[in-house]
């Protein structure tokens, strides 16, 4: 057990780098959309500010704070300036249940490689990501423009239909792990069988079904193609951030990319085993591949995120919310008992 | 192709079937008839209008059923000073006909064929905001192109080509 | 120590919380303020060793239900409410009273049982131990309460089902 | 080490803002928000009580108010569509009328 | 036939509904058309077309200037498809004046018409895929495009607003490698369209979007003047180059596409046809282009070409006279119509015998086209006003002229 002083130094320094390595990651998943979606689409991408457009997002950081943070006469103030805050702050404490790898020593000190290890850091991951619909909602409602409105009630109704088919998909890989706490789950997948195949949940578990209701409803819940509609472009503006300029927009933008960070770290945990995979050479080394397998699944993640924007129209409301509860709600419920089934069965 | 001189004799003109079936419906609605050009214009009498044209879209024989275009000319100084002109299109027949009506310059008004074709709305709309004639029994008798408060009818010849001052 | 500056920290939010949700006229606000009072609650829950409580608090309460408020406020466009005769009679009593009685029931408490305490965490409830005892123990009243819920649903969807487009609307005034 | 009385005060103020709001407040949604805080009221003290008497039945017992609060609100806010759509006012003293 | 064209007043909330104001800037209104709807929730209660942000009146402006001078602002007033006005413009002069034109003009005109209609249908393909939702197309669409502008600025000079047609003929002789360039495009063009449509045609989410929205049935489509793939997606088979033949139409063999559904998928399978029906008649075009000149021989109305104007002095005099005072066109009236990507585009050019046209109107496809809006989006969703605003393919350059 650690002092506690050691103990809050250590965890303010694992905040810190968790906060800029997480920011970082944010402002170059944008970098990396736009290039993967600008190959796909047949085009560069950013080429301009660093090699390969690399310092793109540095710039584009620049230019949010420099400026002008217009705000429209009318709007409700108060809420008007906490919505993209609440929805920033949302995004951003969810990683701190994250491991992103296992127990390390450094200087002495034994620490996991997550801010805090809890027990049920999953329903914590739920329970925050469940509040960033506030900040959807009320940046519609303080806008008072018509266009916000339409966006932000169809984010509440799309973001709270959707939670229930990605609760229910989660739960069927905790009645195979048993445990509500990250590293309990991701542990439990390590190993393989039949010899070769790794024994992930999405293979091991049986939880394939699970695997794919989760990605749907991920990106129902960042809002992003082919749920866009919150903010369809082409229908509602820009929907609930029409009326957000500068720093404002800019934390709705970073707040949307922080959750498909987290989405996607949730997804390599629970259904891709995590930080597992095959370890060798020099210790130093033995302590990052897994570190770097863990990434290297969250960057496929995303990379599918990222085709599948470049690739899928958009749906129409009553279609999106028919295909919720109708189809994924359905199908992930019969999951559930299946699962349930199978694993009363095996014990 | 040289020009052919315009055919205007009523009576050679007999057999085209838009003529010969508005003139066994009623010989006082057709003014006159101008065959040029390899198209055939029909002067209507102007408080027939909309019978004319139910007839000539109900047609069996050739049904000109598509209105193409509802336009007008403005023929100043000279009285009737307007000619609002409609291009009819047969679908089945692939037939064209134009038909013409000359209204007075002083409160120029016609009745609609917005109840014949739905499709002369905008275009009524559009002669009324350029040219100032009143379609009357038009079911939404407003400036299309101009904005509302606007002053004059710009495609009239009379008007200044730089507005009024 | 750290329990009870945490306990303080907590309690005060929520007491500002509540208090701000008396005072806000505007509905919008006084939803928020539950937010916030329930984030806090969650914090207190937590202190108590109650986790899963406290996780269930805000993926429910405030992620569902409270979300459902907004939405509705949202959706009626409800405004600032108005002043009405009645409630200034409820106020000039009502507080007093109230506060009267939270005083009071505050020294019978602090008099009679002030020697017992909890320690921080003093009753962890982690999930499975509840998962045992809502499948076991109260097996009947968590399926007479999905019957609730699934009436209430059933209710619901008829209540604010839309009305017939034919039938004309009555005014009332 | 905080003493037990001091959640069950905590819970009776929370309580009695509950009441203070039900009674004070005109807009319905205002006085529906006081009731549910009324509720976590009562939670808060439940959970106390089962850490005191190390009776887990207690926090089983919150899981109970949560689903009744959750019916409710369903209910609850759907009569209030209903309502409004009705009357167009949110005002419980113009309610006054159990017909149209 | 009232139900079609009822446009009563829109006021605002009077029960539940919500007046949206849509454009006259919105992503998705194709310019500056504004679209007032009255929305109850997602549903549409009534819709209301505005135009009129574009007006320039060119029609009037045409009153002003000599009937040569009037081709480049026929450009400018459906931009998508300049080339098609300009034919349709020197179509409807040649026939007031009576000019015979030499084959090889013809076949280059219809050849670069059809490269303007694939131009034009790509540019609606890539916004309206865009309007719902899928990104990429637009940037296939506009790849290709790219291609066909190339070759406008290599016959013209100009990308965009080409003026490449003259009344008589054409205003110069394709550079050398043109024909070679167009048949390797023509050649690589079909693969292309297949590509567009693995992305569209079979995507179950763009079936879920197109198939049974904003329907259009064959009637209403007539009564409400509808033509162009608007008609055709209704199951009218009608199309102006097959069935009223200009400029040597009848010399080349396509078929019409026609679907029967009148639902935006199938306008959307209209124009995907069209672009491959169109590429083969270009491709017809590249193998039956007859040698010869490409102006008509009619020196009081066709400019002496550069060399002659410098050794002749008839040559230089008509040149002069041409410029500076233009040249007198019979009395008389023609209605000329050309089927331009979006329908019907009449020219109707009126003469009193001198130099200036009298009256010049454009009988604009998307103008009535746009009537249709209303029938087929009322009591439907938002997103598939966006959906029918983009299947009816408009052009407000066109509309407000």
């Amino acid at each position: 057990m650690l002092s506690i002083e050691t103990f809050v130094v250590v965890s303010v320094i694992k905040i810190v780098i968790a906060l800029f390595v997480l920011l970082t990651a944010v402002a170059y998943t944008v970098w990396l959309e736009r290039k993967v979606v600008g190959h796909i689409q047949n085009r560069w991408g950013p080429t301009r500010v660093g090699p390969f457009g690399l310092l793109q997002p540095l710039a584009d950081g620049i230019k949010f704070i420099f400026k002008e943070d217009l705000t429209p006469p009318h709007v409700y103030k108060p809420l008007y300036i906490a919505a993209p805050m609440i929805a920033l702050i949302c995004a951003l404490t969810s990683i701190a249940v994250i491991p992103i790898g296992n127990w390390v020593t450094i200087g002495g000190v034994h620490t996991p490689l997550q801010i805090t290890d809890l027990n049920i850091g999953l329903l914590i991951i739920l329970g925050i990501t469940s509040l960033g619909v506030y900040g959807v909602a009320l940046a519609g409602w303080s806008s008072n423009s018509k266009y916000s409105l339409l966006g932000g009630l169809r984010a509440s109704a799309q973001m709270v239909s959707y939670e229930v088919s990605l609760g229910l998909s989660l739960i069927g890989v905790l009645i195979v792990a048993g445990s509500f706490s990250l590293r309990d789950i991701v542990d439990g997948q390590g190993g393989h069988f039949w010899g070769f195949i790794p024994k992930w949940n999405i293979f091991y578990g049986g939880q394939f079904v699970a695997f794919f209701i989760y990605l749907i409803s991920a990106y129902a819940e960042t809002n992003r193609v082919p749920f866009d509609l919150p903010e369809a472009e082409s229908e509602l503006v820009a929907g609930y951030h029409t009326e957000y300029s500068a720093m404002k927009f800019a934390m709705f933008f970073m707040a949307e990319y922080a959750n498909m960070i987290t989405v996607a770290c949730v997804a390599s945990l629970l259904f891709l085993g995590g930080w597992h995979g095959p370890v060798f050479g020099p210790p130093i080394l033995q302590a990052i591949l897994p570190v770097f397998w863990f990434v290297l699944r969250v960057f496929g993640f995303l990379f599918v995120y990222i085709w599948v924007r470049g690739t899928l129209p958009r749906f129409r409301y009553d279609q999106l919310m028919a295909f919720g509860w109708k189809f994924l709600l359905p199908l992930a419920i019969a999951n559930l008992v299946i699962t349930a089934l199978v694993v009363a069965w095996r014990a | 192709m040289p020009l052919a001189p315009a055919v205007t004799d009523l009576q050679q003109l007999k057999t085209h079937p838009a003529i010969a079936k508005l003139l066994a419906w009623n010989s006082s609605a057709v003014l006159a008839a101008k065959f040029d050009r390899e198209e055939m214009t029909i002067y209507i009498e102007r408080s027939w209008l909309r019978e004319a044209c139910v007839l000539l879209r109900d047609d069996t024989d050739c049904p000109f059923n598509f209105l193409s275009d509802v336009t007008c000319v403005d023929w100043f100084p000279s009285e009737p000073r307007f000619e609002v002109v409609y291009q009819l299109l047969s679908i089945p027949k692939k037939e064209r006909v134009r038909l013409k009506v000359r209204l007075e310059g002083s409160a120029p008004a016609i009745d609609t064929v917005t109840s014949v074709w739905p499709a002369a709305n905008y275009f009524e709309r559009e002669v009324f905001d350029l040219f100032g004639i009143r379609f009357t029994g038009h079911p939404y008798m407003r400036r299309l192109l101009m904005p509302e408060d606007w002053e004059g009818h710009p495609l009239r010849k009379d008007y200044p080509v730089e507005g009024y001052r | 120590m750290l329990h009870l500056t945490l306990f303080l920290i907590f309690g005060a939010i929520c007491v500002a919380g509540a208090v701000n949700l008396l005072v806000q006229r505007h509905p919008i606000n006084s939803a928020l303020s539950l937010v916030v009072v329930m984030g806090s609650l969650a914090g207190e829950y937590l202190l108590l060793g109650a986790e899963f409580v406290a996780a269930i608090q805000v993926i429910i309460y405030a992620g569902a239900i409270m979300v459902l408020f907004v939405f509705v406020i949202m959706l009626l466009n409800a405004g600032e409410e108005e002043r009405a005769g009645g409630s200034r009679v409820a106020l000039l009593l009502g507080v007093p009273g109230m506060t009267i009685g939270s005083l009071l029931m505050a020294w019978v408490l602090l008099e009679r049982s002030g020697t017992q305490s909890v320690m921080m965490g003093a009753l962890p409830g982690p999930p499975k131990i509840i998962g045992w005892l809502l499948f076991h123990d109260f097996l009947l009243p968590f399926e007479v309460t999905s019957v609730l819920v699934l009436i209430a649903i059933m209710g619901a969807v008829v209540l604010a089902s839309h009305p017939e487009p034919s039938q004309p609307r009555k005014k009332v005034d | 080490m905080v003493p037990l009385s001091y959640y069950l005060i905590l819970s009776g103020v929370l309580f009695a803002c509950g009441v203070v709001g039900f009674l004070i407040k005109r807009n319905i949604i205002t006085i529906f928000i006081s009731i549910e805080l009324m509720l976590n009221g009562v939670n808060l003290s439940f959970v106390a009580f089962a850490a005191q008497w190390h009776a887990l039945s207690g926090q089983v017992f919150v899981f109970f108010v949560m689903v009744v609060a959750a019916a409710e609100a369903a209910v609850g806010l759907a009569i209030i569509i209903a309502l409004y759509r009705t009357r167009d006012t949110l005002n419980v003293d113009r309610v006054n009328l159990l017909k149209l | 036939m009232a139900h079609l064209t009822t446009m009563p007043e829109l006021e605002p909330g009077q029960d539940r509904t919500m007046i949206l104001n849509m454009g006259p800037q919105h992503p998705s209104t194709h310019g500056v058309l504004r679209v007032i709807l009255e929305i109850d929730g997602e549903n549409v209660v009534r819709i209301m077309p505005d135009i009129g942000y574009l007006h320039t009146g060119i029609e009037k402006t045409c009153e002003a200037k000599f009937y040569q001078q009037v081709v480049p602002l026929t450009d400018r007033i459906d931009y998508l498809c300049p080339l098609t006005n300009n034919l349709c413009y020197v179509l409807a002069v040649e026939k007031l004046l009576g000019l015979e034109i030499p084959p090889k003009a013809q076949w280059m005109r219809v050849m670069l018409n059809e490269l303007t209609r694939i131009n034009s249908h790509l540019v609606w393909l890539g916004t309206h895929a865009m309007d719902i939702g899928a990104l990429t197309v637009f940037l296939y669409c506009f790849r290709e495009r790219e291609d066909i502008l190339r070759l406008f600025e290599a016959v013209s000079g100009q990308r965009m607003m080409t003026s490449y047609f003259r009344i008589g003929g054409l205003a110069l002789e394709p550079p050398l490698g043109f024909f070679e360039q167009t048949g390797k495009f023509a050649d690589r063009f079909p693969a292309k369209v297949d590509e567009y449509e693995n992305l569209l045609t079979g995507n179950p989410i763009w079936m879920m979007r197109t198939k049974g929205v904003a329907k259009l049935a064959a009637e209403d489509a007539i009564a409400l003047g509808a033509s162009g793939p608007t008609l055709r997606g209704s199951g009218v088979d009608f199309d102006l180059r097959r069935d009223m033949p200009y400029s040597g139409y009848e010399n080349f063999k396509f078929r019409v596409p026609v679907a029967q559904d009148g639902d935006v998928f199938s306008r959307y399978m209209c124009r995907v046809r069209e672009l491959r029906e169109s590429i083969g008649i270009v491709q017809q075009a590249l193998q039956g282009m007859p040698e010869g000149p490409i102006k008509a021989d009619a020196p009081r109305v066709v400019l002496p070409d550069r060399e002659k104007m410098k050794t002749q002095m008839e040559a230089l005099i008509y040149h002069f006279k041409i410029i500076t005072e233009g040249f007198a066109v019979p009395e008389g009236e023609v209605y000329q119509a050309v089927e331009s990507p979006r329908g019907e585009m009449g020219y109707y050019v009126v003469s009193d015998g001198t130099a200036k046209p009298y009256r010049v109107h454009m009988r604009a496809a998307c103008l009535a086209n746009m009537q249709t809006l209303p029938k087929m989006c009322e009591g439907r969703l938002l997103a598939d006003v966006i959906a029918a605003i983009g299947s009816i393919d408009i052009v407000l350059g066109e509309i407000d002229r």
